[in-house]
């Protein structure tokens, strides 16, 4: 399983959780409207922001402003969120990418297909390609990757169901699965889908390898928490890209900053995931946006509150519900979402194939405060919990008005901050009672399954990836459904039970979906518009991350 | 030899032996005082006189181990004060008392009067508290001072000569046997000057004190004492009964001091030339006879040997190769 | 022109700060390893597992005693190596000469900036104390105070770089690569870095400068004829900055990773950024290489000041 | 009695006023006709000042007059609480050192440099993280994080008294050194120490603030006023609504300015120096 | 700003007599206690080349006296009147700009304690060319060769070292001689010494009134000498003025001073200086109480609380100031030596009151 967790940074922390790569639905079912699938500024309908039909110009440099900041350029040893897979958009490639229907397209492979069962997988790829220090891209450079990718104690958990990699001719590497593995080429969209140079692979101790990949842009120079910059590279294989000669990221921790680098020129494009970003540039002429608020392909983030079901008093379904039905989500959206969204019942949101209302439970304050007082012999009177969150501002907010919700209900609540990295420790050991949490946004929903599925329950004190500890067969069985079957319909039916199972067990209250946005001044040309090898378009902007490959500069 | 109005006796009450001082600075050893002796007879006044600098108040204040010495004796009453420990010293202390140079610094200015003076009792729990302000009152009351109006005031309300009154209501208050006065007139004004001086002498007959008077102004110091021992740079040159001090002078430079002296009466111009130059670093202090450099009748001699304080009449005390006696002889 | 005295005493100061230094690194390594949690966490993320995690320690080498840990970084520091990011692989020396530079600069110019400010602020208001001027600038000053850097940052942001576009809102420029540019990218943070500065440098010196005012040697210049100008520049300021000076010295420790404020709103990858950055995710040798930069510069900008103030106060030479 | 012929001046009572005004207010917070000052009321977020709520509201709907008068009490105590704290230990450090100097003054002295050379923040998160957060341990750890700084200002007043002669004659008098540490240096070394210290509340009473930023202020949602200025200049609040800001911070403000100037006219007046000419 | 137009001086041989005419002065302070009269209508006269001591206590106004005379005391607090002529300018009436190009370089002052007068951080060299460069428009060079000149004038030795030297590298006395080399720079016409030996061991003391009386007369200036110390001004001015709570009692030539003297308060100062001459442990004769307090003087005399011969008169009228002879003039009702004086004596002393007592008891009698 491509993830990658989300690295420190201050604002942009409501997940200590995983991220999964690029957001797509399943191959060939439903083929959503890519273009309506942003939403656009009132009165510019015809011209689609980030998207152009006009003749691209070449040359020119453009200034990224991206939330976070990476730890390497590594794919086996770094965790990458958005900004890592945007870094590895610019100088590497992924075997496959997603399509604007949604599906996984090959990229750098020519082809992925599958054996009869799903379970041998053969990819081919592309002759004449060729790495940034000159190496051609051949089937041994890729069985090196995967055996590394293997290796790794960061990605070798994610590729647990692949067993391993052979080479088969020139150009050509079979992989050989556990199990069968429908939604395999989506792995190879995210940061295990990435091929780099062998000399990057198995770099002298102590050095941090300077990303070689075959991607549109050179890497240039990279200062930790001041910029990473890139030149175009003149042998891309695809041919006439990209049209940019440089691009320069800033990592801008600061939402705020963040929006006002860009108002003030410092940069030319930014994302977000605060509302107030779409709130402030939506309406002004000046600035082009792009958001997801209407996305819904694969899944989206969530930003919900993980409740631990392994320690009192989370461990008790009643309490769960209660708490559940003690946040008016109606309030939150409105304060927190800058009210651009709807409260989420569900994993996904509707439009999404997978989307089917469940029997998640509504804001009702007189139920709760029923299951409270009924929950209060069981709890030896009343019933206090922590609720924890990073010291971000918006989270603190959130925080404080659920606090005052469930206090409402009859809970006994207290607030604690807790610094990044012992936040992720205490979810992982299930040292916690309540915790803000963002996470799950993914290509496909099979991406998730470690996050939800049985074996990765550990005791408290112990690891679990299932930080919920969420121990529900029902969801174990469906998920090996939604990964074993080729058919769509019975993939979709596995998915919404499990979307249904959690609305029962409540080990996730849910908030609100996550709203990226894309921001960018006049002159940025189709920041939202990747395309395939074919020709066919690729899925737009999502899940923050960007595909330098298309933009360009207008004159 | 001693005045008739001295009730001195001939036991020392004070016993200085080779007394040295050095001072400690970031990056070098000064030494204030270097082997100095001089005993004081019970009911005696000694004058120490010389230039800043010269280090008689350093003297002053090893004698009272306020300053510990670097090396020598002080026997006060019979005990040997260097070797004793801090808690006996302290004891020891409350039987000799000290009045500071500047009457304003001695004083703490944040606190009334009264207590002031009645913060040996307090240190020391000598009766009660109400027995203790009564004391103080009298004291402030035997130097001259009016306790009900003054007692509950602070010391920056008072004059200098005030304030050196309530110093010396605070020194004596423990009744002790041997007063050190540090320069005690010479930041007053004239006037004020006469007053303490007067008070000192009152009050001398009245407890019984001996005293180690410290000056620089040697109209003062024989005013004051019965014998005046003149220091140049940490060394005593010349020590005598103040008349016969005055009248001749054995070494140059008590003759210097002497010829200095502006007197107030125009018509009395004196002779003698006044020094010229100053006075050598203690740090560095010139080879052989100390005051060669600035001395009118230096010989090559000066130069090489150090003249040792030796007695060329009864009481006279001098450290000079050449002195004015031998000179015109 | 400095005798062997002040040279000697120079010398002291030295050994004394070396040893400061080496008691920060001993404390700041201690501390970072109290903390709970490891490096590990952040390296593998959720796919923490046991396995992995001990892996993980045995490459950093977290698994060894801690004082053995201790030594091998002293000694691996006195041969000039720092080591390396558990998360970046980047080397710490690397990391410092890039991070340092900015915090140098931000500390200096803010530090100019503050002085610009309470400087002629406090020469004007000690000429007549409790007049209206002084009371304006003391009112001032504490106003400046009383905005706490984040809110400064903020503020002139909004104005300075959103409405008029004078400065950058972000970002860094190095000095060697574009000096306009880096001046233009420094001035918004070191100006909300030095403006709490401001108050305390002015009380200083104006209460100082009072005093020095009534000092003999002030009423002697003016006896002599010199220009009321020529007096305060020439005879007043210097005596009376000695205190200002040495609390600046202090000051440096607090200003430089208390930049994180500002470096963080102004995306400036400094020492306080990276300080703060480094301690979230356990990265211990990162954490213990800044907190030794912070305590050598702290101690290098004291030692500057000391010689300083031997320079400025010629009695300190013989004292 | 101090100098009975200087006067204090109105503006002193004004300021003593203000200071009392908000001590009291944060002394009988709970009494006060205050509204709650968590209640968050959702139809009236970011309200500007009415009569309803006569500060306004912040982007909880909570009634910022009443979070400022109950968020003055956690910037009070952490304020004079860890000056107090800073002024008892280092204060009294100070004085030993610079009365006794010597190896133990260099060894205080080394010490201090210690802890002002070392990065502070390192020191408060992992403080923090071992001890919690909540009131008394915050206004200990900025206690002690002030300790140098007292030290270092009441050792160099100490040591221009240490010789002065009434220190000499109170040892000559057989003082014992703490006698003469408490007795005679302290009540001369306190005006120093107290004008100071007013100054260190003011820039702690920042400091809460600058600590909030970092989640490392008191526990939500017990409001101070750096808590909410930095609510207030976060999440885009500084243009959406200024208010929640601009009150915590003008408080703070007219607090500061009022202690200096109470702190000046008072040392003035004890002042023994400035009495006539 | 105006500029002042440059002032004209004579040269000082041209000047007519007086130099300086202080006429009526009076500084009064604006205190929170009230007004403090330092200073209460001083009338003298000094005319060039000759030397003025001016004897007090200390809170008599004397250290006022001199500043006022300068223009010195700038503070809005100071309320000044009266004139002060200097060359037939009138101080008074200068703006600061004016006065500047009086001071230094027309009338200069030396200060008491050299150590505070003198910038210890400022090079003695530079505190010495300073005035020249400025005042007198000197190049560097020329400064740098006339300070040396005025250091070798004041008796230090190895001055172009000494240029380099910070205060308090050098001893007391080389620092007063500093000072005075500083004031006598720009070659004023008057020098007002404040207590220039106050704090100077009486060796030097002797050393610098020496070398002030003679630089006086190479350079014909006149001098006003500032102090509490009879002993000084005896032998080395012309002309004694003792003041007293903010006035001046007597005024006389020196010689009629100590001759003649008809202020009991005059006599006092002479008497209560331990003379050489005395055998040890001679009471002095001391005056008991000390000054009034400037803030509120006695309606009367301002000595009459303090005075042995003061009767009912005194503490109700003030005395004026008469002439004894010419040039000699005094303020007290009952002069001493005449049978008034004696009379109030005894019947002081009678009464038991203080200050007779003490006389007495020092053997003084009128």
């Amino acid at each position: 399983m491509p993830a990658s967790q989300e690295r420190f940074d201050r604002r942009r922390f409501l997940s200590g959780g995983a991220r999964t790569v690029a957001a797509a639905a399943l191959g060939g079912v439903g083929a959503p409207l890519l273009l309506s699938d942003c939403s656009s500024a009132p009165g510019r309908a015809v011209a689609t922001p980030g998207v152009s039909r006009a003749a691209p110009r070449r040359g020119g440099s453009v200034k990224i402003g991206m939330n976070s900041e990476i730890d390497g350029f590594s794919p086996f040893s770094d965790n990458w969120d958005n900004t890592g897979l945007t870094y590895a958009n610019t100088v590497y490639d992924t075997l496959t990418a997603i399509a604007a229907d949604g599906s996984a397209q090959p990229y750098l492979a020519e082809s992925v297909t599958p054996n009869g069962d799903y379970s041998v997988w053969t990819i081919t790829l592309r002759p004449d390609v060729f790495f940034h220090d000159g190496t051609p891209l051949d089937a041994g450079v890729l069985v090196a990757n995967f055996e590394a990718f293997k290796a790794s104690p960061l990605t070798g958990q994610a590729l647990a169901p692949v067993l391993s990699a052979r080479r088969t001719g020139h150009l050509v590497v079979e992989m050989v699965c556990s199990q069968p593995l429908v939604p395999f080429p989506y792995y190879l969209s995210t940061q295990v889908g990435v091929v780099v140079a062998p000399s990057m692979i198995d770099p002298p101790a102590g050095t941090s390898p300077k990303p070689v990949g075959t991607g549109p842009f050179v890497y240039e120079d990279w200062v930790p928490n001041s910029h990473f910059s890139a030149t175009r590279n003149p042998r891309y294989w695809r041919p006439g890209l990209p049209y940019l000669d440089s691009v320069t990221y800033f990592p801008i921790a600061d939402d705020g900053a963040r929006l006002e680098s860009l108002q003030s020129g410092s940069v030319d494009l930014m994302i977000s995931t605060n509302p107030s970003a779409v709130t402030t540039l939506r309406s002004n002429p000046a600035y082009q946006l792009v958001d997801t608020i209407h996305h819904h392909l694969g899944e989206p983030d969530m930003d919900f509150i993980m409740l631990n079901t392994a320690v009192a008093p989370t461990d008790d379904p009643e309490v769960r519900l209660a708490l559940a039905k003690a946040i008016d989500y109606e309030a939150i959206v409105e304060l927190f979402g800058g009210g651009l969204t709807q409260p989420s019942s569900g994993l996904f949101p509707p439009g999404s194939i997978y989307y089917a209302p469940s029997s998640y439970p509504t804001y009702d304050l007189a139920g709760a405060r029923a299951l409270v007082d009924k929950a209060r012999s069981r709890h030896g009177g009343a019933i206090s919990l922590d609720l924890g969150t990073i010291p971000d501002p918006r989270d603190v907010q959130a925080t404080q008005a659920i606090q005052s919700m469930w206090e409402k209900a009859g809970f006994s609540v207290t607030l604690s901050q807790t610094d990044q990295a012992t936040f992720i420790e205490n979810a992982l050991e299930g040292k916690f009672h309540a915790y803000t949490w963002e996470q799950f946004s993914a290509p496909d929903p099979d991406l998730n399954y470690p996050w939800w599925s049985t074996t990765t329950v550990g005791p408290v004190g112990g690891i679990s990836l299932n930080f919920a500890r969420n121990y529900d067969p029902e969801i174990q069985a469906a998920l090996e459904e939604g990964r074993e079957h080729a058919n769509p319909a019975t993939r979709i039916a596995a998915y919404r039970r499990v979307n249904e199972r959690l609305a029962l067990d409540l080990p996730y209250l849910w908030l609100a979906r996550t709203i990226w946005s894309a921001g960018a001044n006049d002159s940025v040309m189709n920041f939202s518009n990747p395309t395939l090898p074919s020709g066919q378009p690729a899925e737009g902007f999502s899940g923050g991350v960007l595909d330098p490959t298309p933009i360009w500069l207008r004159a | 030899m001693s005045p008739p109005d001295s009730p001195a006796s001939d036991e020392a009450l004070l016993e200085v032996k080779d007394l040295v001082v050095d001072y400690r600075t970031r990056h070098e050893i000064i030494r204030a005082v270097s082997g100095v002796s001089f005993s004081i007879s019970r009911g005696e006044t000694l004058g120490l006189v010389g230039e800043s600098g010269c280090g008689k108040s350093t003297t002053g204040r090893s004698v009272t181990l306020v300053q510990r010495p670097t090396s020598g004796s002080v026997v006060f009453a019979g005990t040997e004060l260097t070797t004793l420990a801090p808690s006996r010293l302290r004891q020891e202390r409350t039987k000799m008392q000290m009045v500071f140079q500047d009457p304003i610094s001695s004083l703490n200015p944040r606190r009334r009067i009264l207590d002031i003076v009645a913060e040996p009792l307090n240190i020391w729990q000598i009766g009660s508290p109400e027995d203790r302000l009564e004391k103080a009152a009298q004291m402030l009351e035997a130097v001259g001072m009016d306790p009900g109006e003054s007692g509950h005031r602070r010391p920056q309300e008072f004059s200098g000569g005030q304030c050196q009154r309530i110093s010396i209501a605070r020194a004596l208050i423990l009744r002790p046997l041997l007063l050190v006065c540090d320069e005690p007139v010479s930041a007053l004004d004239v006037s004020v000057q006469a007053q303490i001086l007067n008070l000192l002498h009152d009050l001398k007959h009245e407890y019984s004190l001996t005293m180690l008077f410290i000056a620089h102004d040697l109209a003062v110091v024989k005013n004051a004492s019965d014998r005046v021992a003149v220091m140049y740079l940490g060394r005593i040159c010349e020590v005598a009964p103040s008349e016969l001090l005055y009248e001749e002078p054995q070494h140059p430079y008590s003759a210097a001091l002497l010829a200095s002296i502006p007197d107030p009466d125009p018509r009395s111009l004196r002779d003698g030339a006044p020094l010229t130059g100053d006075l050598p670093s203690p740090a560095d202090p010139p080879s052989g006879c100390r005051f060669r450099t600035r001395c009118p009748h230096a010989q090559p001699l000066c130069e090489q040997v150090e003249p040792p304080l030796e007695e060329i009449a009864p009481g006279h005390l001098v450290a000079c190769h050449f002195p004015e006696a031998t000179r015109h002889a | 022109m400095l005798g062997e005295p002040v040279l000697k005493y120079l010398i002291t100061r030295l050994v004394q700060l070396v040893a400061v230094v080496f008691v920060i690194s001993v404390l700041a390594f201690l501390l970072v390893h109290l903390l709970p949690g490891d490096p590990s966490v952040t390296i593998l993320g959720p796919f923490d597992t046991a396995a992995a995690r001990a892996e993980v320690l045995r490459q950093l080498g977290l698994d060894k005693p801690l004082p053995l840990q201790y030594l091998t970084w002293l000694g691996n520091v006195l041969h000039g190596n720092l080591g390396e990011s558990f998360l970046t692989k980047e080397s710490v020396s690397h990391a410092i000469a890039q991070a340092f530079p900015i915090d140098l600069e931000l500390v200096v110019l803010s530090q100019i900036i503050a002085f610009a400010v309470a400087i002629p602020l406090a020469m004007v208001a000690a000429r007549r104390p409790n007049k209206a001027f002084d009371r304006l600038s003391s009112t001032f000053t504490f106003g400046l105070l009383s905005v706490p850097a984040f809110i400064l940052a903020v503020l002139l942001v909004l104005v300075f770089a959103v409405s008029i576009h004078a400065f950058p809102a972000t970002g860094w420029t190095n000095l060697t690569s574009n000096l306009g540019q880096n001046l233009r990218s420094a001035i918004l943070p070191s100006i909300a870095l030095g403006a709490g500065s401001v108050a305390v440098y002015f009380r200083l010196l104006r209460s100082d400068l009072i005093s020095t005012l009534q000092e003999d040697y002030i009423t002697m210049a003016r006896a002599k004829g010199l220009p009321t100008r020529y007096i305060l520049f020439r005879h007043a300021l210097r005596p009376s900055s000695f205190s200002l000076l040495a609390s600046a010295g202090i000051n440096i420790g607090s200003l430089l990773t208390g930049a994180f404020v500002v470096e963080y709103l102004f995306q400036l990858p400094g020492i306080g950024y990276q300080i703060v950055e480094s301690i979230s995710s356990r990265d211990y040798l990162m954490v213990q290489g800044m907190a030794l930069v912070v305590a050598v510069a702290f101690v290098v900008v004291n030692f500057a000041v000391d010689f300083l103030l031997v320079l400025l106060d010629p009695r300190i030479r013989r004292a | 009695m101090p100098d009975s012929q200087k006067r204090l001046g109105p503006l002193f009572w004004i300021c003593l006023g203000f200071i009392g005004l908000v001590v009291f207010g944060a002394i009988f917070a709970n009494v006060l006709p205050l509204p709650n000052p968590d209640a968050q009321n959702y139809a009236a977020v970011n309200a500007g000042p009415s009569l309803h709520h006569l500060l306004g509201t912040d982007d909880l709907g909570r009634d910022l007059l009443s979070r400022i008068v109950f968020g003055s009490r956690v910037s009070l105590v952490v304020g004079f609480g860890g000056i107090a704290i800073g002024l008892a230990i280092g204060g009294t450090l100070g004085l030993v050192a610079g009365y006794r100097s010597g190896a133990l003054d260099t060894v205080l002295n080394a010490g201090s440099f210690v802890i002002l050379a070392f990065p502070p923040l390192l020191a408060i998160i992992v403080i923090v993280a071992f001890w919690g957060r909540s009131l008394p341990k915050l206004t200990l750890i900025i206690g002690i994080a002030s300790i140098p700084s007292m030290f270092r200002v009441i050792r160099a007043t100490t040591m221009s008294y240490a010789n002065r002669d009434f220190v000499v004659a109170a040892r000559a008098l057989g003082a014992s050194n703490r006698r003469i540490i408490f007795r005679e240096l302290l009540p001369n070394v306190a005006p120093a120490a107290i004008s100071f210290a007013l100054i260190g509340v003011a820039i702690i009473v920042v400091l809460e603030g600058s600590l909030a930023f970092l989640g490392l202020s008191v526990a939500l949602p017990t409001p101070s006023w750096g808590n909410i200025i930095y609510e207030g200049a976060s999440n885009n609040n500084l243009q959406t609504n200024p208010f929640i800001a601009l009150w915590p911070a003008l408080a703070m403000f007219l607090l500061l300015t009022s202690l200096n100037l109470v702190g000046d006219r008072l040392r003035s007046y004890f002042d023994v120096r400035e009495g006539g000419l | 700003m105006r500029r002042a137009d440059p002032l004209r001086f004579a040269p000082v041989e041209d000047m007519a007599d007086p130099l300086l005419s202080v006429e009526d002065l009076r500084t009064h302070f604006r205190t929170p206690a009230g007004v403090l009269r330092a200073v209460d209508g001083v009338s003298f006269s000094l005319d060039r080349g000759k030397t003025l001591g001016i004897v007090g206590e200390s809170g008599s106004g004397k250290t006022v006296l001199s500043r006022s005379v300068m223009g010195l005391l700038s503070q809005s607090s100071v309320d000044r009147s009266g004139r002060v002529l200097f060359a037939g300018h009138d101080l008074t009436a200068m703006g600061p700009r004016e006065l500047r190009q009086v001071w230094g370089t027309q009338v200069s002052m030396i200060f008491q304690d050299p150590m505070t007068a003198l910038n210890p951080v400022v090079r003695i060299g530079r505190q010495i060319t300073e005035s020249l460069r400025i005042r007198a428009g000197l190049d560097r060079a020329a400064a740098r060769q006339t300070a040396v000149a005025l250091l070798a004038s004041v008796g230090i030795p190895s001055p172009e070292r000494r240029l380099r030297s910070y205060p308090h590298e050098l001893s007391g006395g080389m620092r007063q001689r500093v000072m005075i080399a500083i004031a006598l720079s720009c070659g004023p016409k008057l020098v007002l010494a404040d207590e220039p030996t106050t704090g100077l061991d009486v060796t030097i003391q002797a050393q610098i009134l020496d070398l002030l009386s003679s630089e006086q007369r190479e350079r014909s200036m006149a001098m006003v000498l500032v102090t509490h110390d009879l002993g000084v001004v005896a032998g080395r001015t012309d002309h004694i003025a003792v003041m007293y709570a903010g006035r001046i009692v007597e005024s006389a030539p020196t010689a009629v001073v100590f001759r003649d003297t008809k202020m009991p308060y005059t006599e006092a100062l002479i008497r209560s200086i331990p003379k050489l001459a005395a055998p040890s442990h001679t009471r002095l004769l001391a005056i008991e109480g000390r000054p009034p307090s400037l803030l509120d003087p006695p309606e009367g005399c301002a000595f009459a609380p303090r005075c042995p011969y003061a009767d009912d008169r005194c503490h109700r009228e003030a005395p004026p100031l008469r002439e004894a002879s010419p040039g000699h003039l005094y303020a007290c009702w009952n002069p001493v030596g005449t049978p008034a004086a004696a009379r109030a004596f005894e019947a002081n002393r009678q009464a038991g009151l203080p200050a007779a007592v003490a006389y007495a008891r020092s053997g003084v009698a009128p």
